[in-house]
């Protein structure tokens, strides 16, 4: 009697908790960012992002328990991100996806990404047109690249400063951001002074600076996404004395990054720049965001944008979750949930386009400065609603 | 007139600032006949010390540079004590290989000990900003890195090169048997050069690193440029190394100034030209 | 002949037999190849993953016939795995999208640019040697990633159509059709590239190594075979690159950077150069270890990759298959063959 | 005499200001077995290696067979019969004799480029290269590594890497040097068995082998030739007593 007791119990905990695996069916989720080399920043704020938000809002959204599997794509190297993709998909079988990051791995794993329906968030990669028409199932938490390089030209004009020198880098996102300023540019009826390419690795910046000085320039806009670039170019151009003689330096938050703004030190003083984020935004999500993060992450590691935007993916995913509650994890459900969905996110308000999961956000132009002896970027004036065209 | 001489002299200071990156590698590759590409990381970590004295210890900059020059160049022997001695009669590509290992693992320590974004450097104010001489507005920081670079350079070809040390030190490596006979201390003498060559890197890496920005990966992404002055110089000649350094400076600025569209392409086409027209280095000893 | 006196037809013989043992197939050789294909029905298999070991193979073997045959070191060997990848590329992109004759086509391509870089440098050696094959690298390097219009820049060539081979095998994301077209074709070009290394020409390669003065003075073009070891060995190269870029679809600056021919050189010596195998046990060694230290330590993995390098330096002098053979060879105590 | 096979005229030559000669002429007929003497840095061995190609005059020219071949590559003029031995090994050591001997016999014969087919294809050479090494006494050594050959058996292989070649003009630089007594013998022994019209040209220390092996001899001394006379004149003669004990 006892005995049947017993195995009746174990039946009934048997079937209970069997319920319970189907309540708490797991969701794997790929990370796929650089850890190493030149451009690891990115990841690590990725992960202490996610790292963050999780401690934060727990680890069941919608009663499904979340599983990370991270792979490194060791930078913009699409041969690399395609692989890790392609074995992130089929071998560990994930079903959702954050990153890779930059726009030739976006490409390259956009085609995997298709056949196999996983969704996923952009977080690291502006390039126009790489988000809803390359793969139906992506959402870019990140920025375009005309968000960032569009409105310091009309900007710029209204302050009186008309004759820009314009300096990229030499390569297609420095193209792309040097064709979308020039335009905007031309629209708001400033003058292109001067144009420069200058190569990615580069340690000497004196000739470019003297051609910038003999252009007698009101203002000079660059875009140098890499630490070591923009440090080399807005320190040439402090040093040589051209910022102390009135040029004004403008630029994509690139330049003044929190991420490396310290090593460009005093040099950085009033850049102006364009940027979706600054820890210095004035929201109460905002500072609860910088205080647990910096929690996590301690006071050495400042916040960048690939955290932000890693963190707004996350919300974005356990809202999308949350939907789905009850229900087997379903991946074109998931995308089309998010379709003109719209969060409160630390850097403000974003929504995620109807029609192709690509990003509506407001863009700061921000001023450096210090802020209780700490570089910051101070908000200063508000584009609101940037479209990502 | 005066831009174009400001071009020029932004281009020697670029030249000087190549050779004291350099000029570490030089030293071990003349002398030791050894190929150190971990010299990079000792420039690396020689920023770092920077870094820490300045910054954490609030040290002055210019005592700090001897503490990195004796701190590097004290790391460096540990290193050849504990590894390089056992490669020296290795093959070039061996030791091209063990050193380069030895760069990847010194990244992945840095990220560790210093974390994996870029050092701040709070210059002393009287090296920041411009000087006037001779009606050229000069940066500071470059007439000091020429005049840096030039006493370093003096030092070193008058000190390494043409003394009595220079020849023991080759001797010893050309043939170590004859001149232990002749009652030369060969252990010591190399350690001695590889705490040289060391410490030099260290000061190359502390004067460029607040320039150019240190991260871990700072030896990878200069170590192409420390390898195209030293061969192009010619192995074994400081003197070499100091001619190519400011040659390809100069002409680095020069052409940055006047062909900006080539972008790093004179560079690269000076290397090969001057690799093609002789192999062994403009001053090099020849196989 | 008049003043040879007619050998004894033994010692004849054995010259007959020595060079035939040579050039025969061992049975790990067999061995070897046979393990390979059947790692696809190994279940859980990463197939991507092991065609991109067969293909760093492959590109690690063409720097073999340079390096460890006639002894020229290379440190801009990506330049000729780049040229078959983007030519592969170019080819998918503008509608030759048939797979093995636009293989043929790169390999072609690759090949007259090996003959040129080989003409540039046949009187260069050592040190200079690599500086101009590292400035011809980073010239084009520069190059590829500037002409956005051309290359697409960083983003890489984009729109590449790669048809199914022989129209039946399409390239899926499982790594099917990738996996046995990169081994098909990489076994082909080491069968040639076998052939190659036992043929007299071969022997002139591994002659010039040892000692080129002599060559000439027995009459040897010298330069000429620099320029046709080069133009081999890009030619080989250059099948990597477009097998990449095929099974992948995609090609980017990468595949010609500075950092991957030292990287190829790198697998080769962890291998062992000269053995016609260092090239495909290097690559095995270094891409797994890299996938798996890349995904137990992402951040840190450069550390243990240095470490691998110190060892394999400290302890296997020559590489890892020339020391296991002389460890083999101890153990069995038989003569050893003469390496060749 | 059945005519000269390889002359040079005026040839000059000088390294920076040290100047090595000052324009030699000097003839070697067909068939002639001619020794060069002279002490040390008279300029032998880089005569040999000018007529050699390996070092280009700073004028004068240098005729092979009727043919001036003063700007043609050392190995057109190997082509043209020319061969040489280096007065210190210059072998093969990863490989051992057979395959040494075989890749100067590929050459030879313009097969060296063949890249489709195996070594073992070559059957005729392998059987001429096992011949020729069975007549130097080197057959046992064939699968030795070159590199762990006793000395005396390098210094043959050097040789026999010459002979190979079937030679119209071999110039052999110090073929004795470093071996016995006895073993020089042989090796010039060998030689006489060659064919009649193979001119030999030798510089040699050892002046008993000079006196028995050698037709003519040249004596060389700073730079210039003093003296060319038959071995016994030259054993005679006063002036290559003083060359050789004076200065």
């Amino acid at each position: 009697m006892k005995t049947a007791l017993s195995i009746l119990t174990a039946a009934t905990l048997a079937t209970v908790s069997a319920q319970g695996a189907l309540a708490q069916e797991t969701v794997k989720i790929g990370v796929l960012q650089s850890y190493s080399g030149m451009t690891s920043l990115g990841g690590q704020q990725t992960d202490f992002a996610i790292k963050t938000f999780m401690q934060k809002y727990g680890e069941t959204p919608g009663g499904f328990k979340l599983q990370l599997i991270r792979r490194d794509t060791t930078g913009p190297n699409p041969e690399v991100a395609k692989r890790l993709v392609g074995e992130v998909v089929t071998r560990e079988k994930v079903q959702l996806l954050i990153g890779p990051d930059f726009t030739p791995n976006t490409l390259a794993a956009a085609p995997i990404l298709t056949e196999a329906k996983v969704p996923s968030f952009v977080t690291g990669a502006a390039t126009t047109g790489i988000v809803g028409e390359k793969s139906p199932y992506s959402t870019r938490t990140f920025f375009a690249t005309p968000q960032l390089c569009k409105p310091l030209a009309p900007y710029a004009v209204k302050q009186g400063w008309t004759k820009i020198f314009v300096v990229v880098a030499d390569f297609a996102p420095g193209h792309e951001c040097e064709k979308f300023f020039v335009e905007a540019l031309k629209e708001a009826n400033g003058t292109l002074v001067g144009n420069l390419r200058t190569p990615l690795s580069n340690p000497e910046y004196s000739g470019y600076i003297q051609r910038i000085r003999d252009a007698k320039p009101d203002g000079v806009f660059i875009f140098m996404p890499l630490g070591e670039l923009s440090i080399g170019i807005v320190r040439a151009i402090n040093d040589s004395g051209l910022k102390a003689s009135g040029l004004k330096i403008m630029g994509t938050g690139d330049i003044t990054d929190e991420g490396y703004i310290d090593a460009v030190g005093e040099a950085a003083v009033g850049v102006i720049t364009s940027g979706i984020y600054s820890t210095q935004h004035d929201s109460a999500l905002n500072k609860e965001f910088v205080k647990s993060y910096t929690a996590v992450a301690g006071e050495k590691n400042r916040i960048g944008w690939s955290a932000v935007s890693a963190w707004d993916a996350m919300r974005l995913t356990y809202d999308a979750l949350d939907a789905q509650k009850g229900q087997k994890f379903d991946g074109e459900k998931f995308a089309a949930f998010l379709r003109g969905h719209k969060i409160e996110s630390p850097r403000g308000p974003i929504t995620i386009d109807k029609s192709n999961g690509d990003i509506i956000q407001n863009v700061y132009i921000r001023r450096a400065e210090r802020v209780n002896g700490v570089l910051q970027n101070i908000e200063i004036e508000t584009f609101k609603d940037v479209s990502f065209k | 007139m005066a831009s174009i001489l400001t071009v020029l002299f932004n281009g020697v200071a670029y030249g000087f600032l190549l050779f004291v990156m350099s000029v570490g590698l030089s030293v071990t590759l003349g002398m030791m006949n050894f190929v150190n590409l971990a010299q990079a990381s000792f420039s690396m970590l020689g920023g770092y010390i920077l870094v820490t004295a300045m910054q954490s210890h609030g040290l002055p900059f210019l005592v700090c540079l001897p503490i990195v020059f004796v701190l590097v160049g004290a790391v460096s022997v540990i290193v050849e004590r504990l590894i390089f001695r056992h490669f020296y009669k290795t093959d070039d590509l061996t030791q091209v290989l063990l050193t380069i290992g030895l760069v990847f693992m010194s990244i992945a320590m840095a990220t560790y000990f210093w974390g994996g974004s870029y050092q701040r450097f709070d210059m002393p104010s009287w090296i920041i900003g411009q000087k006037e001489i001779f009606g050229l507005t000069l940066e500071t920081y470059r007439i000091f890195l020429v005049g840096f670079g030039a006493v370093m350079a003096v030092a070193l070809i008058f000190g390494l090169e043409r003394t009595q040390l220079g020849a023991m030190v080759r001797a010893c490596v050309d043939n170590r048997r004859v001149a232990g006979a002749c009652g030369l201390n060969t252990e010591l003498i190399f350690a001695f050069t590889f705490a040289i060559g060391g410490g030099l890197a260290g000061l190359g890496g502390a004067l460029s690193a607040n320039l150019l920005g240190l991260d871990p990966n700072f030896p990878l992404r200069y170590l192409v440029y420390i390898l195209i002055v030293v061969s192009v110089g010619g192995m074994g000649t400081i003197t070499g190394t100091l001619i190519a350094a400011l040659t390809l400076g100069i002409a680095d600025v020069l052409g940055k100034y006047y062909f900006p569209q080539f972008g790093s392409f004179i560079i690269y086409l000076l290397t090969v030209a001057f690799m093609l027209w002789r192999p062994h280095g403009l001053l090099g000893r020849g196989a | 002949m008049s003043v040879m006196e007619p050998a004894p037809a033994a010692v004849s013989q054995s010259g007959h037999d020595y060079f035939a043992t040579l050039a025969r197939w061992k049975i790990w050789e067999i061995l070897f190849w046979a393990a390979l294909a059947g790692c696809y029905f190994v279940p859980e298999m990463d197939r991507m993953l092991m065609s991109r070991v067969i293909i760093w193979g492959l590109f690690a073997m063409s720097l073999d016939i340079l390096l460890g045959y006639r002894g020229i070191p290379s440190l801009g060997h990506a330049v000729f795995f780049g040229t078959g990848a983007y030519v592969a590329g170019f080819c998918g992109k503008y509608g030759w999208s048939e797979p093995i004759s636009a293989l043929f086509f790169a390999m072609a391509v690759a090949a007259a640019l090996g003959w040129l870089t080989g003409k540039l440098v046949q009187r260069v050696a050592g040190v200079g040697l690599l500086m101009v094959t590292l400035g011809l690298n980073l010239i084009l390097f520069d190059f590829v990633l500037r002409s956005t219009d051309l290359t697409g820049g960083d983003d890489g060539l984009q729109g590449i159509v790669i048809a199914p081979v022989l129209n039946m095998f399409r390239f899926d994301i499982y790594g099917r059709t990738a996996f046995w077209y990169a081994l098909v074709v990489s076994f082909i070009l080491f069968i040639a590239t076998r052939i190659l290394v036992n043929s007299p020409f071969g022997l002139a390669l591994i002659g010039a190594r040892e000692n080129p003065r002599r060559m000439i003075t027995l009459g040897a073009p010298v330069e000429g075979d620099v320029s046709r070891a080069f133009m081999i060995a890009a030619a080989i190269a250059g099948a990597a690159g477009a097998l990449l870029t095929q099974t992948t679809q995609t090609v980017a600056p990468p595949t010609l950077s500075f950092q991957r021919s030292a990287d190829v050189l790198v697998i080769l010596i962890i291998g062992g150069a000269g053995r016609l195998y260092g090239g495909f046990i290097g690559a095995i060694v270094f891409i797994l270890l890299q996938d798996y230290l890349s995904s137990i330590s992402p951040v840190y993995w450069y550390f243990w990759i240095g470490l691998l390098l110190v060892v394999i330096v400290s302890f296997f002098r020559k590489g890892l298959l020339p020391s296991l053979d002389a460890l083999l060879q101890r153990f069995i105590k038989r003569k050893p063959d003469a390496p060749s | 005499m059945s005519g000269i096979i390889l002359e040079t005229r005026h040839m000059r030559m000088a390294f920076g200001g040290l100047v090595i000669f000052e324009g030699i002429d000097f003839a070697l007929r067909r068939g002639e077995r001619h020794a060069i003497i002279g002490p040390n840095g008279a300029g032998k061995t880089t005569f040999v290696n000018l007529v050699t190609g390996l070092l280009k005059p700073i004028s004068g020219t240098i005729w092979l067979d009727g043919q001036d071949v003063t700007r043609q590559s050392p190995q057109q003029r190997v082509k043209s019969g020319l061969v040489r031995t280096f007065q210190i090994n210059s072998l093969f050591k990863a490989l051992n004799p057979l395959e040494s001997v075989l890749l100067a016999l590929l050459e030879r014969d313009g097969r060296g480029r063949i890249a489709w087919q195996k070594v073992a294809a070559e059957k005729q050479q392998i059987d001429e290269a096992m011949a020729l090494l069975a007549r130097f006494g080197l057959a046992g050594d064939a699968y030795t590594l070159t590199d762990s050959l006793a000395y005396g058996k390098q210094r043959l292989l050097e040789i026999v890497l010459a002979l190979a070649l079937k030679p119209k003009v071999l110039l052999l630089d110090e073929p004795a040097a470093g071996l016995s007594t006895q073993q020089g013998h042989e090796v010039f022994s060998q030689l006489a068995n060659l064919p009649g019209d193979t001119a030999i040209l030798f510089i040699e220390h050892d002046m008993n082998l000079v006196f028995q092996y050698a037709d003519i001899v040249s004596v060389f001394a700073a730079g210039s030739m003093v003296l060319q006379d038959s071995p016994e004149n030259v054993r005679k003669s006063p002036r290559v007593r003083e060359v050789y004990l004076g200065a």
